[in-house]
């Protein structure tokens, strides 16, 4: 096992199990603990596939912002009640079939290996260039069209957190 | 009165002139000679009319000028004086009062240092001194009985002697 | 691979200590001046000249007992502490600290990890440290240390944008994302700070709102949260937040002095290149060490001087002012880069 | 906009007209609004520097380009295409003839005079700002009038001086009177307005262009029947914004604006600006032209009656200026668009010196309007005085003042052309002479009835009097030398009659016929009112217009309405919209059993068909 | 004629009995005339010389009849010199002024002249704060002495009997004492010795007062010459809360006064009730008070436990709790009452009895003055409420006596359950299962019906000692448990001793004023058990 | 030897954790939570696809994703303290006022 390997099974379990802990935990806040442990161990995982500055986004924008958006407005909202239960025993048989068929469905394709057509030439860096260069050039519409995105969010988000939404 | 709002330029609304010569005046005070005094090396000078502890006095012949009249106690606003009255041996030394406090306490924690006391005495028996670091391990400690404050005061040689022929 | 592991180990250690004596010593500085600002002496009894106060305040936090209160949920307030530690001293590591070390033939380079995307790895991270003062603010279950908790979240993410988007410029200017090339082009050009005024700026004042210092300390406002979101901690844990503020403005300081200072360089030469002797190299980390403590007298000096903000008047600061001007400094920036320099 | 383009203009005076002065001067105001009402509300000084410094930077251009078109050199300005729909076209361009050039310089020069002006009265005044900013908008509103070289331009900008009169209005909107006038300013105008676009859309329809430049060559196809109904729905616009009878209504109404905004809207630019419009088209109307000119000469007398029975100091003015409009039309109804504009010039002059010599007058009695409350104030307010004797002398057509040459010139046309008409100015000018006589002598000659208010009367500061003194300068030589026309039909012939100092008569027996009346230590209408007996009350009442209109919207609008509204809720929207809906919701209420309202149970079904297609699509 | 004078003093008219004297007369209209040796029970003097007052007579004319001055009121005569006030009768048409210049100065040349030779020892008096020379010499003194000389100096601490301290030297001559003693003790030992400015008060010699109302001379002494030695150098006057209680010590149910400060008793001195006890006590009574802070008070109800073989405090509620249950069980309850106990203790210990309720009697020896032969404060009360004397009887296993000790062995033998109220250890909680801790007289709210079947009331002067509940609340807190009863205050005990017992129809706590009510005409009526003796004895002043 | 297999097991194993969070927790913003597992998910795969396939346009693609999910999950945020602010609950089961 070359160390890779080992860092590999290292953030993918540790990444599975904070999955799991998300899922399972009663807290809200422990959830949200856990799916920011999920995002580093992904951005772990990134690093091991090259994509260096997608790492550094997954950390900055998914750790650093969105999942404090998402503590904030747990610790906004007044929890308390909805910690009872967890689950219902409908919605929990439910969830395990629905994943237990992904999963079976998921063995059964990764039986074979997958082939890929490699179709580019050379080793893709996830240096910050690597990825920049074909955003600007190759995707400068939908790159524009997402900052676009963004900022329609940002007005709605501006909109709907006004008090006297009716 | 009413204070008009001084009217600001806008170089002054960025705040930034006033926050520079804060800075500049903190920078000032850096080099300045300081006002510490080593404590307990280096006690405080004293003035003339400071209040500190207040204590018992006895005359110059030796005797407890205090007859217990209580008017200390009575005055005390914070309570803190607490006398037992008794009798005076009439075959001792200084039998020339019939009343002494049997027991005389001070409790220095509630002492507000007010000098009431001093000002109410009929016979010039308690004094304000100047002992400023009343400290001790338990509240027991801090309650002065009649001998620790008689010998805090020791004698104070006064010409006014009330019962001197007595 | 065992050498790099090696040298790895050794420069880890070596920065990890010097940076928390700094730390400590840094608490002491604070006690210090703000004593000699308000003509007082400041701490002079431990060791001469007071110098061994640090110590005693560390091995005093550690022998305190350590009160876990019944209220709070266990693991997050336990972990709350390590998380605002953690990030400064991840961080530390893509800093360079000096240019690079001749020893024994080898030229060892003055940062521990030298990555290309090393500002983006610095906010990221910076982006974690909010989760300690969160989950600490949460988890003590009690009103002032979650009114805290919230209030630095709110801060920390309002000032974490104009912290970024202020530095935009320099790395337009310099055209790497890379610490060490930014040093490199600092001791090769000039210091950035002629540059940018504009952005060093705006980069000082969202350092302190990101360090919660004065004028920005609001989530540990002690006159109204009685210490925000350390109010439940006691002994060693309230000595990580301690040292997590302490150790965040060092990596601020040191991150103003590589983006806008220079870093290890000063304006001639020998010291305006990557060094090529031993004693230059260790002047480098000299010379960086010098500007980072400049830098941390100047958090000190603030703090003594300026008052708090209000919350709104930091937020509006934030919201309403800085962004605008960074998002016209970059294109002004852009635009002058575009038609003058080319 | 290549006219922007810096490198193609030249700035020098050797020769080119600079291209982009035209345009500097339409757009300045509106810059100068849009600064105003963007950023500088709060600095009250800077707002009123930027809404003059662009209306000067236009007069002083405009008198740039007047005297290079002196020496022969007109401005060429490239038009822009704006709009393309299907075969229409619809062009940007700038007209600079000299009709357009003369009127630019009346709006510019006049409007900078009633700008400064606005300086002193609207002193202290909360909206300050807001009230530049208004000014600026309606003088690019204006000068886009004056600048249309189509029918669409002229309409857009039209209606902008709709909007901006009102806001300008209904200034002082806290009161309800100052904002029921602004509505019913712009209501009145909407009707006139309605008429003109319909005017011109049948228009286009038969020409096919909206383009003066390419219209007189296609007039040829309309038929003549067509051709007049034209004329007489573009007409209607002029009666609107001119305040032609039947549409007069709002002009006086209109005074409850500030002083600045009466001098400016309702005397030299915006109520001209339907004279102008019937000047610029003259080519399209001549199907009726006797009916332009029966509407002139009716508004003319009529508005003149009313005058001589008001009280308000500017609502005199106000009938007056209807008074002298009703001319201005009459003359173009008579085939004269050049007299019609020297008198619009020359009136813009002296009207706008009455206005605002009418609010020097209110300043200086602490915003008193009423005319039997004055008295006497020659003395007080000498300069004042001075300048509103001089317009009410060129008003009433006195030799030499300006007002009499360009009166002179319509009623020699009208003499020429036709004689009840011409019977119908001379007694207006009679009338004209005497009501402003009696202003005159009741404001500012005999004794003050209010003594407290004449005690604290003042002249104004010189930050209004300068106005008035270029103004008063202007009104004196304005018509001097025969200049205007000759500028604007430099072959037409200037009428002459050797009976022409005839016509000082009627302005002469109506001053004597005022100072018998009013020329008393306190005048009084008492023996108007007894000889006039119920004339007087339906004069006063202004021939009851308001009430009339007023019963035709109650009754007959109503009853109009009334019936689309029970067409709309019966047939419409019961049986059109009703089926519709009912089978809609009918369906809906079938497909509503699936709604669970779940998210869980939705998640799951969502999940097992993602599983389904799944193993459908790669797993079999 | 009437039997009523008219006259005016400082101005206000004044309608007063005949042979009323000034001071009597002034005090009418609220007017003080300062005065040390007047005092109203007993004979006058005159010797102080403070209460001069100018007084006036009209000017009769030759028909006898007033003369009428020229402003139409009768022509007033002023005596050359001052009256005494307290020896001058109130005359038809008399004009005194107490308060005008010659008066006043006349005043103060007397305090002058007495404290010319007072020592100014206040600071060790314990008349300070109550004594009448320190109070005059404010209002009415110069406020400075011109005597420079050395002062007389007199014998100082001489005993006068065991109980009284006479200070010669604060003594200013009124001679209450001497009176007091001759007239109302009836032991003429006092006197004065020596002349001018040696005058002494002393005890005859072998003579020294021993009566049993010797201290109350103490009370009447204007200044400090005389000190109670119970009393002497306890606590300064000023320090005392005043509480209006009943002495408990006798069916007299003198009317007193307790002092207290921060819970502790200090003395008790008698209050003015002239159907009582005019203004004097006994002093047996006054000085019996000290158990009220005898430190072997019990604090805490507890229960002799079986188990652990010794006793075991309890908290209330247990306390309550555990009895209850107990007396659920028993066969009958009988109740040892106490007759020192309040009506309405007594009343609600009836309603615990199933079997019989008994008071044990106290006597001692009557003086026929103040001191009653039974020696306890409410006997008539407990016969009202129906307690009778003599052993329990009945069936009962159980026992619940309030205040006794005297437990018949036999009785003693046979019981199940002993719960004992009391306030000091006795034989009775040696015995007793269950203690609750009472307290005393004068700690609680309560009203003692005396042997005149007078109903007075009492007051609590200090908090409860230690855990101790008032008596009523004990017995209201068991009744409770017990579903017999529900009061929540002594105001319902009394509403329903008022409801249930004739005698105390239509009466509350409130209407029992501090001088209490004569309900004897009510016993009379009532006709109840012959063996209720309520009218014991007539209170008769010694000849 | 880490395949592309191992990935893309990886990936799907999350994805089917997310959905199973999706389906059975009832508390909105842990519902909410699982979604961005799922997007995480399809990151991964996204990217290991691109390394294997040595193609950049799928970290591109990523890239995408992650400034989407920002905006949606500011939306989605906003909405559920909207929600809140009506309901005071954000119990899935609670919020059924679409139901038939």
């Amino acid at each position: 096992m070359s160390s890779y390997d080992i860092l590999f099974w290292f953030f993918s379990l540790a990444m599975l199990l904070s999955g799991v802990l998300v899922i399972a935990s009663r807290n809200p806040v422990t959830s949200a603990i856990c799916l920011v442990a999920l995002f580093v161990f992904m951005a772990g995982l990134f690093v091991l596939l090259e994509a260096f500055f997608l790492a550094a986004i997954q950390i900055l924008v998914y750790a650093g912002a969105v999942m404090v958006l998402f503590l904030f407005v747990i610790m906004l909202l007044d929890l308390k009640a909805s910690q009872r239960r967890r689950f219902g025993w409908l919605a929990a048989v439910g969830g395990l079939v629905v994943a237990g068929a992904l999963v079976w469905e998921l063995g059964i394709i990764l039986q074979t290996p997958v082939t890929v057509a490699v179709s580019g030439q050379t080793e893709v860096g996830g240096g910050l260039e690597a990825v920049v260069k074909p955003l600007f050039a190759n995707y400068m519409l939908p790159f524009q069209v997402t900052a676009l995105l963004l900022l329609v969010a940002m007005i709605g988000v501006v909109l709907l957190s006004k008090k006297d939404l009716q | 009165m009413i204070v008009q709002r001084p009217k600001l330029t806008w170089w002054e609304r960025t705040y930034l002139p006033q926050i520079l010569a804060g800075l500049w005046l903190t920078l000032k005070h850096i080099p300045r000679r300081k006002f510490t005094r080593q404590y307990p090396e280096e006690k405080p000078l004293l003035y003339g009319d400071y209040r500190g502890a207040p204590v018992l006095v006895k005359d110059a012949d030796g005797r407890v000028k205090c007859v217990s009249c209580q008017l200390c106690e009575f005055v005390c606003p914070p309570k803190a004086i607490r006398i037992t009255p008794g009798f005076r041996p009439e075959n001792r030394f200084d039998a020339n009062v019939e009343k002494e406090p049997k027991d005389f306490v001070i409790d220095m924690l509630r002492c507000i240092y007010c000098g009431m006391c001093e000002e109410v005495c009929p016979e010039e028996a308690i004094f304000l001194k100047n002992d400023f670091a009343i400290t001790g391990y338990k509240r027991e400690e801090l309650q002065f009985h009649k001998e620790k404050l008689l010998e805090l005061g020791g004698v104070h040689d006064d010409k006014i002697w009330k019962w001197k022929n007595k | 691979m065992i050498e790099f592991i090696v040298i790895s180990f050794i420069k880890i250690a070596a920065v990890i200590g010097v940076m928390l004596t700094i730390v400590a010593y840094t608490v002491m500085l604070e006690r210090w001046v703000c004593a000699w600002m308000q003509d007082r002496i400041g701490p002079n009894r431990v060791g001469p000249f007071g110098f061994l106060q640090p110590l005693a305040d560390g091995v005093k936090l550690i022998l305190k007992e350590d009160v876990l209160p019944h209220h709070v949920h266990k693991v997050l307030y336990t972990i709350g502490p390590t998380l605002v530690l953690m990030p400064a001293l991840i961080n530390i590591g893509v800093i360079p600290w000096g240019s690079n070390l001749p020893v024994f033939g080898r030229y060892i380079k003055g940062v521990i990890a030298d990555l290309d995307i090393g500002i983006l790895f610095i906010f990221a991270f910076a982006a974690l440290s909010v989760y300690g003062i969160v989950l600490a603010g949460w988890a003590s279950n009690s009103k002032y240390p979650f009114l805290g908790g919230i209030r630095s979240s709110a801060q920390m993410i309002s000032y974490e944008v104009c912290l970024g988007l202020s530095v935009v410029p320099v790395f337009m200017q310099v055209g790497a994302l890379n610490l060490s090339k930014v040093v490199e082009y600092q001791a090769a050009h000039s210091w950035l700070v002629l540059c940018q005024p504009v952005s060093f700026f705006i980069f000082l004042v969202s350092a302190f709102a990101e360090t919660n210092r004065t004028p920005f300390d609001l989530p540990e406002a002690e006159q109204e949260l009685v210490g925000g979101y350390n109010t439940e901690y006691s002994s060693m844990k309230f000595g990580m937040f301690f040292m997590g503020e302490y150790a965040a403005m060092f990596v601020m300081s040191a991150l103003m002095v590589t983006l806008f200072f220079g870093g290890w360089s000063l304006p001639f030469a020998p010291f305006n290149a990557p060094a090529t002797s031993l004693p230059v190299g260790l002047a480098h980390i000299g010379i960086f060490l010098a500007k980072v403590v400049a830098l941390l007298f100047f958090y000190v000096w603030v703090r003594w001087t300026i008052p708090r903000f209000r919350y709104d008047q930091l937020m509006a600061l934030g919201w309403k002012v800085f962004i605008p001007l960074t998002i016209v400094n970059i294109v002004f920036v852009g635009a002058v880069l575009a038609l003058v320099v080319k | 906009m290549n006219c922007l383009n810096v490198n193609t203009v030249d700035w020098g005076m050797n020769g080119t007209v600079p291209v982009c002065s035209v345009w500097i001067i339409l757009f300045a105001p509106l810059v100068a609004a849009g600064l105003i009402t963007v950023f500088t509300q709060r600095w009250k000084g800077l707002s009123a520097a930027l809404s003059i410094a662009a209306i000067a930077l236009g007069f002083v251009l405009s008198l740039r380009m007047f005297f290079l078109a002196h020496h022969g050199i007109w401005h060429q300005a490239h038009p822009i295409q704006w709009l393309a729909i299907g075969n229409v076209w619809i062009e940007i361009g700038m007209v600079t003839d000299s009709l357009a050039l003369l009127m630019l310089l009346v709006v510019t020069g006049v409007g900078l005079a009633i700008h400064v002006y606005s300086l002193g009265y609207m002193k202290g005044d909360p909206g300050f700002s807001r009230f530049f900013a208004c000014m600026s908008l309606f003088t690019f509103s204006m000068l886009g009038i004056v600048l249309s070289s189509n029918f669409i331009q002229i309409f857009i900008f039209w209606e902008l001086v709709g909007v901006s009169s009102y806001l300008l209005i209904g200034y002082w909107f806290e009161r309800p009177s100052a904002a029921e006038a602004g509505k019913k300013a712009f209501l009145v105008n909407r009707i006139g307005d309605f008429g003109m676009m319909l005017g011109v859309l049948l228009l286009w329809q038969h020409t096919g262009t909206f383009n003066f430049a390419e219209l007189p060559a296609k007039m040829a196809a309309i038929p003549p029947g067509t051709l007049g109904l034209i004329g007489a729905l573009i007409f209607c616009g002029a009666i609107g914004k001119s305040a032609q009878f039947p549409l007069h209504v709002w002009l006086p109404d209109a005074m409850e604006g500030p002083t600045p905004v009466s001098a400016l809207i309702h005397a030299a630019t915006m109520v001209a600006a339907g004279v102008y419009m019937l000047c610029r088209v003259a080519f399209v109307i001549p199907g009726a032209l006797t009916l332009i000119a029966w509407i002139g000469g009716i508004t003319a007398l009529m508005a003149a009656t009313i005058a001589i029975a008001q009280n308000d100091i500017k609502r005199i003015l106000a009938y007056s200026t209807l008074s002298q409009l009703g001319y201005m039309v009459m003359a173009v109804g008579l085939g004269g668009t050049t007299p019609a504009m020297f008198h619009l010039t020359t009136h813009a002059f002296f009207k706008a010196l009455l206005f605002l010599g009418a609010g020097s007058v209110i300043m200086a009695l602490h915003h008193e309007q009423d005319i039997w409350k004055m008295g006497g104030l020659w003395k007080k307010t000498p300069i004042t005085f001075g300048t509103f004797l001089i317009g009410t002398l060129a008003l009433a057509g006195v030799w030499p003042l300006s007002g009499f040459y360009s009166k002179d010139e319509i009623l020699l046309l009208a003499f020429g052309e036709n004689k009840p008409l011409f019977v119908v100015g001379v007694a207006t000018a009679l009338l004209t002479a005497y009501y402003m006589g009696r202003e005159c002598f009741i404001v500012f000659f005999g004794k003050p009835r209010d003594h407290h208010a004449y005690d604290h009367a003042h002249e104004s500061p010189a930050v209004m009097t300068l106005p008035l003194v270029f103004l008063a300068i202007l009104s004196v030589i304005g018509g001097w030398g025969g200049y205007v026309p000759h500028f604007l039909d430099p072959h037409g012939e200037v009428p002459h009659a050797a009976w022409g100092w005839l016509l000082l008569v009627p302005p002469a027996l109506g001053f004597l016929l005022a100072g018998m009346i009013y020329w008393k230590p306190v005048p009084s209408d008492a023996p108007v009112k007894a000889a006039l007996g119920p004339v007087w009350t339906w004069v006063e009442n202004k021939y009851y217009f308001d009430e009339l209109y007023a019963w035709i919207v109650k009754y007959v609008q109503g009853t109009i309405a009334a019936a689309c509204e029970l067409f709309d809720r019966w047939v419409l929207q019961r049986l059109g919209i009703g089926s519709l809906a009912g089978t809609t919701s009918v369906a809906g209420k079938t497909l509503r059993l699936l709604q669970t309202g779940n998210i869980q149970s939705y998640a799951f079904l969502f999940g097992l068909g993602v599983t389904l297609i799944i193993y459908y699509v790669v797993v079999k | 004629m009437a039997d009523t004078v008219k006259l005016t003093i400082d101005g206000q008219e004044v309608v007063a009995p005949k042979g009323m004297n000034l001071i009597e007369a002034a005090k009418l209209v609220g007017i003080e005339v300062p005065h040390y040796c007047y005092h109203p029970k007993l004979s006058i003097a005159g010797n102080c010389r403070m209460c001069l007052v100018d007084v006036g007579l009209p000017k009769l004319g030759a028909d006898r009849k007033p003369e009428i001055g020229p402003d139409g009121k009768p022509v007033i005569v002023f005596g050359p010199k001052l009256s005494i006030g307290c020896n001058t009768p109130v005359a038809e048409g008399m004009v005194v002024y107490t308060r005008n210049e010659k008066v006043t100065k006349a005043r103060e040349g007397v305090m002058e002249f007495l404290l010319i030779n007072h020592p100014l020892d206040c600071p060790i008096c314990d008349q300070a704060g109550e004594c009448r020379l320190q109070e005059f010499s404010v209002d009415y003194g110069k406020g400075q002495s011109r005597f420079v000389e050395e002062k007389v100096h007199k014998p100082k601490r001489t005993p006068l009997g065991p109980k009284i301290t006479l200070d010669d030297e604060r003594c200013i001559l009124c001679s209450r004492c001497i009176r007091f003693m001759k007239e109302i003790a009836g032991q003429d030992c006092l006197g004065f010795v020596n002349r001018g400015s040696y005058s002494t008060l002393t005890c005859y010699p072998g003579n020294e007062p021993n009566t049993n109302y010797d201290l109350n001379i103490v009370d009447i002494c204007p200044v400090g010459a005389l000190t109670s030695n119970d009393f002497r150098f306890q606590q300064r006057v000023w320090f005392l809360k005043e509480t209006k209680s009943i002495c408990p010590n006798c069916a007299t149910g003198c009317n007193t006064v307790l002092w207290s400060r921060e819970g502790i008793v200090y003395r008790q001195t008698p209050r003015q009730n002239d159907a009582v006890n005019q203004c004097w006590m006994c002093d047996y009574g006054r000085l019996n008070y000290k158990f009220i802070n005898d430190p072997r008070r019990l604090t805490t109800p507890w229960v002799k436990s079986a188990a652990v073989g010794e006793r075991l405090s309890l908290t209330w509620p247990e306390a309550i709790h555990q009895v209850t249950d107990r007396l659920r069980d028993a066969k009958g309850i009988a109740v040892i009452g106490s007759a020192r106990a309040t009506t309405e203790e007594l009343f609600l210990l009836k309603k615990l009895a199933t079997a019989s309720a008994t008071v044990v009697p106290h006597t001692g020896e009557a003086d026929n003055f103040l001191l009653h032969a039974d020696r306890t404060p409410n006997m008539a009360g407990a016969r009202l409420v129906g307690f009778s004397d003599g052993r329990p009887s009945g069936e009962f296993t159980a026992l619940v006596v309030l205040g006794e000790e005297a437990i018949p062995s036999d009785v003693l033998a046979k019981l199940e359950l002993l719960m004992v109220i009391d306030l000091l250890p006795t034989k009775a909680t040696e015995a007793a299962h269950y203690v609750l801790p009472g307290v005393t007289f004068a700690e609680k709210r309560g009203t003692f019906i005396n042997a005149k079947g007078r109903i007075q009331r009492l007051n609590p002067a200090i908090p409860p000692v230690g855990h101790a509940w008032p008596d009523w609340q004990i017995l209201a807190a068991l009744l409770k448990e017990l579903g017999a009863g529900n009061y929540a205050s002594i105001e319902d005990v009394f509403a329903d001793m008022a409801r249930t017992l004739p005698a105390l129809a239509e009466l509350n706590l409130s209407k029992i004023t501090d001088l209490g009510i004569d309900l004897s005409h009510r016993f009379t009526q009532m006709n109840t058990d012959s063996s209720v003796d309520i009218c014991v004895a007539s209170v008769a002043k010694k000849p | 030897m880490i395949t592309l297999n191992h990935y893309l097991m990886v990936s799907g194993l999350l994805f089917a954790l997310g959905i199973a969070g999706l389906v059975m927790r009832r508390n909105l913003l842990v519902i909410f939570m699982a979604l961005e597992m799922n997007l995480n998910a399809a990151n991964l795969a996204l990217i290991a696809f691109s390394k294997f396939n040595k193609i950049v346009d799928g970290q591109v693609l990523v890239f995408f994703v992650i400034a989407i999910a920002a905006a949606e999950v500011a939306v989605g945020l906003a909405i559920i303290v909207a929600l809140y602010r009506q309901k005071q609950t954000v119990t899935v089961t609670e919020l059924n006022s679409l139901r038939l």
